[in-house]
């Protein structure tokens, strides 16, 4: 069965044709791959292909998305079977705008800028996060409305979770 | 005799000091915040106590918990490490006065040599160079420009309440002296209504060299040559390397020389290093003393054949120098870089998280000073260096394949580590060539950045790899198959290859 | 110039070969058997391809496979590592056939060295001492008499047809030597029905100590000094070290000769070794030549600052040696240890499996060449050698201080290893001060055996750690509130100290 | 509640009393300990008691038995509980003299220097496997009667898997 696999910006239709011993045969976009291939350390795989030895490692960022690492790059990777496909098409239109300021990592509160029912102007810092000794300052992109302040200062905050609402 | 120590940092320099004490036969004691339960050197330690909660300002920068903990566990001396007390006088002194050796200097000496004021006429009195300038702000023009006559050309004028690059002028040519002189006054007295001013030299290409020097308490002092620390970004050391590419052996002697007085001008004591500022032409001008154990000190070890935290500890027993000055000898080439825990890719964004793997890069000439494990989570207080490799060759060219090397071997995942951005320096002609001041990661900016071009054929491997884990996940595959214990494929290899050359 | 090379090896010698060829900008390919797919010289390489079933002799030995994965990859040179085929004078001849560069000497000389007897008379032409003896079978009791006269005493009496120490006869006495080769002339008769005996002198309290050589194919031969390899299990070395703390200067200088003289007379190119037997009394003999590098070269690479890998690929290349003599140096102390998965409490029983963790002893002065990893299944095929340790440090002592810290932080769990047994060499007063020979481990078993004593405390610490991780996992215990993340434990931790201090 | 463990030879009383954070207040044959116990690693544990610092490792080698390291010591330890307590009682009888070899690695069977039917003496060798280039000989400790030899030369075979019967 072929599926389709978002690697960065493109999409590629793939499909595991045959398995014997350790070796898959593997079709990509009508390309055909011998690929030997073992998972010598979990979410590490030896690949071999036509003798070029490759070392990739596989960090599921979430169900059905990898961010894959080779010797010299990153791909992030998204599986797109028919759930996926259909979840995709009804998201689509809230996830455009996000709705609210958070950090790619966790960290520590600073400084709130601004507070509810404020009106920032694009290119306003809205909170100051710091991690690791370094202080790092979070913009609105476009003109926005306060709605929540979710943290105070010196909040400690996780990665990703939510920190100030936004309309 | 020094028989216990309590190691007052974390990280990799606690760890690094814990391997000396071991050699020596001295049990080391660890301190940890409640973040750092997990951490390394509690494991590595013979003993560990917990100081406090997360933040430095509640752990490992409380004199009082860490003196408690000494107590406890019946230390007989502290070793300060880097960074948190290590240059603090009153910790020092804390400990004299509570029958603890402290390893490091006297307060006097970290005093003196904290404020700069007071160093740099420390320096001037001990025949140091120092950055030519005016110590106190002048008013008048006229002794403003007869100032700059003496120092030199080019000359940086800076507003003396200044700030914000306001009121600064740099000037290069004699003709514009005076005008310049007058138009920083002037801009001054707009921005602060103070026309007062200071005129400092202006190093135009500056690098940072710096000389490690030890001393006994017995009046010995020796430096054990520089290190070439100009490779930073944003004031941080990136890279280093002993001896300088652009050192001479006269110029080396002279500052060396020079580095001995500094520490001596302060009746130093202890490992300690002396920062210069040094132009293209090798003028070099005292920057400052830093009263402890650098970051860097394990190239001087490697070429010089020392272990500095041996020594450390000798001096603290009272112990003379085990060499002379004409003892020592560089041999060799030694670089270190420092891995942080970030995204170089994305400004340099801190990045925390848990490791996943971590294969380290081994082998001849190549030392690795770290000390995350897999399944360790770097915590987000502290600073997010996690480990320091070091490689020696006997020529600057092979120490660079080396480091290229190593840095090649050296994966660590499930975090963002600047080890590309590592690599991608060994790789630009300027740093090849060892032409290089502080300037150059702002003037290579381009060829530092990710080269983002893959092959065709790596995005499809990627891709295969990451379907083949998700189908084995859904079974469809029948994973023993392919997993972990490989069958027997000399028949698949042989099938295989014949399939792709046909 | 050589552009990509084969390594017919596994290992860490495969490794460590590809480490060099990365610094010199050569591309590697690995070879591998069905069990190696996942060994991490596979993994390390550029290219990888199959040569054939587990077993050595259908995979690593077979010269076919080996030269058709070199065709098929286009490498322009083979390194045959050590064991294997790296003595094959076929081998090295397949190699010149085929147009493919052997890194390593002429199968000529592979060939003189390879045979003993040849080796020893052509050492005999090349005045290099072998250990006095007769290369003929002697039946005439005078001529066996006159002999040993010749000789000197102590010898050792032979049967020629002999096997299983029967007709064999140590005379150490003057007075003894015409009864004892009646004696072992009578015994020879009795128990092979042949009265010929040789006659060797013996060695008494023997040493093994070997000399590095390289050279080029220019006529340039040096020595890199000696390595003393006599701490010996079952004719297995265990420990070696450089230099050896039996050594004179001259003793030194004359032996180096020796082994250029020996290297010479069989026009050798390339890395070697000139392994010698020497006594008490630092009289030596030349016993025979290892014409491959050593698994105990880094000891040497170390002490005199070269990659002897990167030499012999230059040699191949056809460069002429980049030093002299008189441009080398021994600097400092190096010992290296091996560590073997086998049991060292069992009787030394092999003992393969898979790698659940692994921590490898880091910092100053230490080198690691391994090749297994976490989650890696050692195959039951082939050497049990796992990896080996290396330390530096300017002295002897101070090399035994680092050896024992990096043993004690070298963690490998999931098989046993032969790490506690090093350990407890490291503690042997002998070795500490440098006195011992080959019989050094069976002269020490006492002191060799393992520790069995362990505190209350610590066995009760065994027994809680293992019960509390059997409640955790029956979910009795909460495990959340347990495991990895560590809770805030700064109050739990007073009340604890207080609890156990009332 | 109270277990008792089989530690090598002896065998003690232990019980959990109570846990607060991470450390767990625990009591061995009436002594106390409060242990400050983290698993850093799988199955690797981070243990602080009174101060001293110990890396415990634990290799779960059957049900409820564990191999358990300790920087210089190996310790066998058996959790024994209300179900092993009844299967030890039962089978004691039967395990006190084993009746097959055995190795305790993988290997390669060299040599069987018996066939069924002989009768061998005590301190005989009966066969000798290979592993990692090195031959070990396995003997009986008494006179027995070979039953049955269940390989052959040559095969390859694993740990503590039965390889010649005997009574």
């Amino acid at each position: 069965m072929a599926y389709e696999i978002k690697l960065d910006e493109e999409t590629v239709q793939i499909e595991l044709l045959e398995t014997e011993g350790h070796v898959a045969e593997m079709m990509i976009d009508g390309r055909i791959y011998f690929l030997d291939i073992v998972e010598v350390e979990h979410g590490v795989y030896s690949i071999l292909l036509d003798g070029i030895s490759y070392n990739v490692e596989l960090l599921p960022t979430e169900n059905k998305k990898y961010l894959v690492n080779t010797l010299y790059n990153a791909f992030n990777i998204e599986i797109i079977d028919a759930e996926t496909k259909y979840k995709n098409s009804r998201r689509k239109a809230e996830d455009e705008d996000l709705n609210f300021i958070s950090t790619p990592m966790p960290g520590k509160v600073v400084k709130i800028l601004v507070k509810e029912g404020d009106l920032v102007k694009g290119g306003e810092t809205v909170i100051i996060v710091s991690a690791m000794k370094m202080e790092s300052e979070y913009k609105v992109v476009k003109d926005r409305l306060i709605t929540k302040v979710l943290v105070k200062e010196g909040d400690n905050i996780d990665g990703h979770q939510p920190l100030i609402m936004l309309e | 005799m020094i028989k216990k120590i309590l190691v007052a940092n974390r990280g990799e320099i606690a760890i690094r000091i814990m391997r000396s004490c071991r050699e020596m036969g001295i049990e080391s004691v660890a301190v940890y915040s409640e973040a750092d339960r997990t951490s390394m050197h509690v494991r590595f330690a013979d003993e560990a106590y917990c100081i406090g909660p997360a933040p430095s300002n509640e752990s490992y920068l409380v004199i009082d918990n860490i003196i408690a903990a000494a107590k406890k566990s019946g230390a007989d001396a502290i070793h300060p490490g880097y960074g948190f007390l290590s240059e603090n006088a009153k910790f020092s002194e804390r400990c004299e006065k509570e029958g603890l050796i402290f390893i490091g200097p006297s307060p006097y000496a970290i005093n003196t040599m904290g404020d700069k004021i007071t160093a740099r006429i420390k320096m001037q009195s001990a025949n140091v160079p120092v950055v030519p300038g005016t110590i106190k702000p002048i008013s008048d023009l006229k002794e403003a420009v007869d100032t700059i006559h003496q120092i030199g050309l080019p000359v940086m004028i800076k507003a003396s309440a200044g700030g914000g690059g306001k009121g600064m002028r740099l000037v290069k040519n004699e003709e514009d002296i005076i005008s310049s002189v007058s138009a920083a006054k002037s801009e001054a007295k707009a921005a602060f209504g103070n026309d007062a001013v200071y005129i400092e030299k202006y190093i135009n290409s500056p690098h940072h060299i710096e000389f490690q020097i030890v001393a006994d308490k017995h009046g010995n002092c020796v430096h054990l040559f520089e290190r070439e620390c100009s490779v930073q970004r944003r004031h941080q050391k990136v890279v280093e390397e002993t001896p300088s590419p652009i050192m001479t052996e006269e110029v080396r002697r002279e500052m060396g020389e020079h580095a001995v007085a500094a520490a001596k001008a302060v009746n130093y004591s202890g490992a300690g290093t002396i920062e210069f500022i040094v132009d293209d032409n090798l003028n070099y001008f005292f920057l400052e003393m830093n009263t402890r154990l650098q970051v860097e000190h394990p190239i001087t070890e490697r070429v010089v054949g020392v272990d500095l935290v041996k020594i450390q500890i000798d001096i603290a027993n009272g112990k003379e120098l085990p060499f002379k000055q004409e003892d020592l000898k560089q041999i060799g080439h030694a670089i270190e870089v420092r891995i942080y825990a970030e995204d170089p890719d994305n400004n340099f964004m801190p990045s925390p998280g848990t490791i996943r793997h971590i294969t380290e890069p081994l082998g001849l000439g190549v030392r690795h000073d770290g000390y995350v494990y897999a399944g360790y989570e770097i915590p987000i207080y502290y600073d997010p260096m996690i480990s320091k490799l070091i490689v020696w060759a006997p020529t600057r060219r092979e120490a660079i394949d080396r480091m290229r090397r190593a840095l090649h071997a050296y994966k660590i995942t499930g975090i963002k580590t600047s080890i590309p951005f590592l690599n991608r320096i060994m790789e630009v002609p300027a740093f090849i060539e060892g032409k290089y001041n502080t300037h150059f990661i702002q003037d290579h900016e381009e060829l530092l950045k990710p080269h983002t071009h893959a092959s065709r054929r790596l995005k499809d491997v990627a891709a295969m790899t990451a379907f083949f884990d998700y189908l084995s996940k859904i079974e469809t595959v029948k994973k023993n198959t392919f997993c972990k214990r490989p069958a027997s494929n000399w028949k698949n290899t042989g099938r295989r290859n014949n399939l792709n050359r046909s």
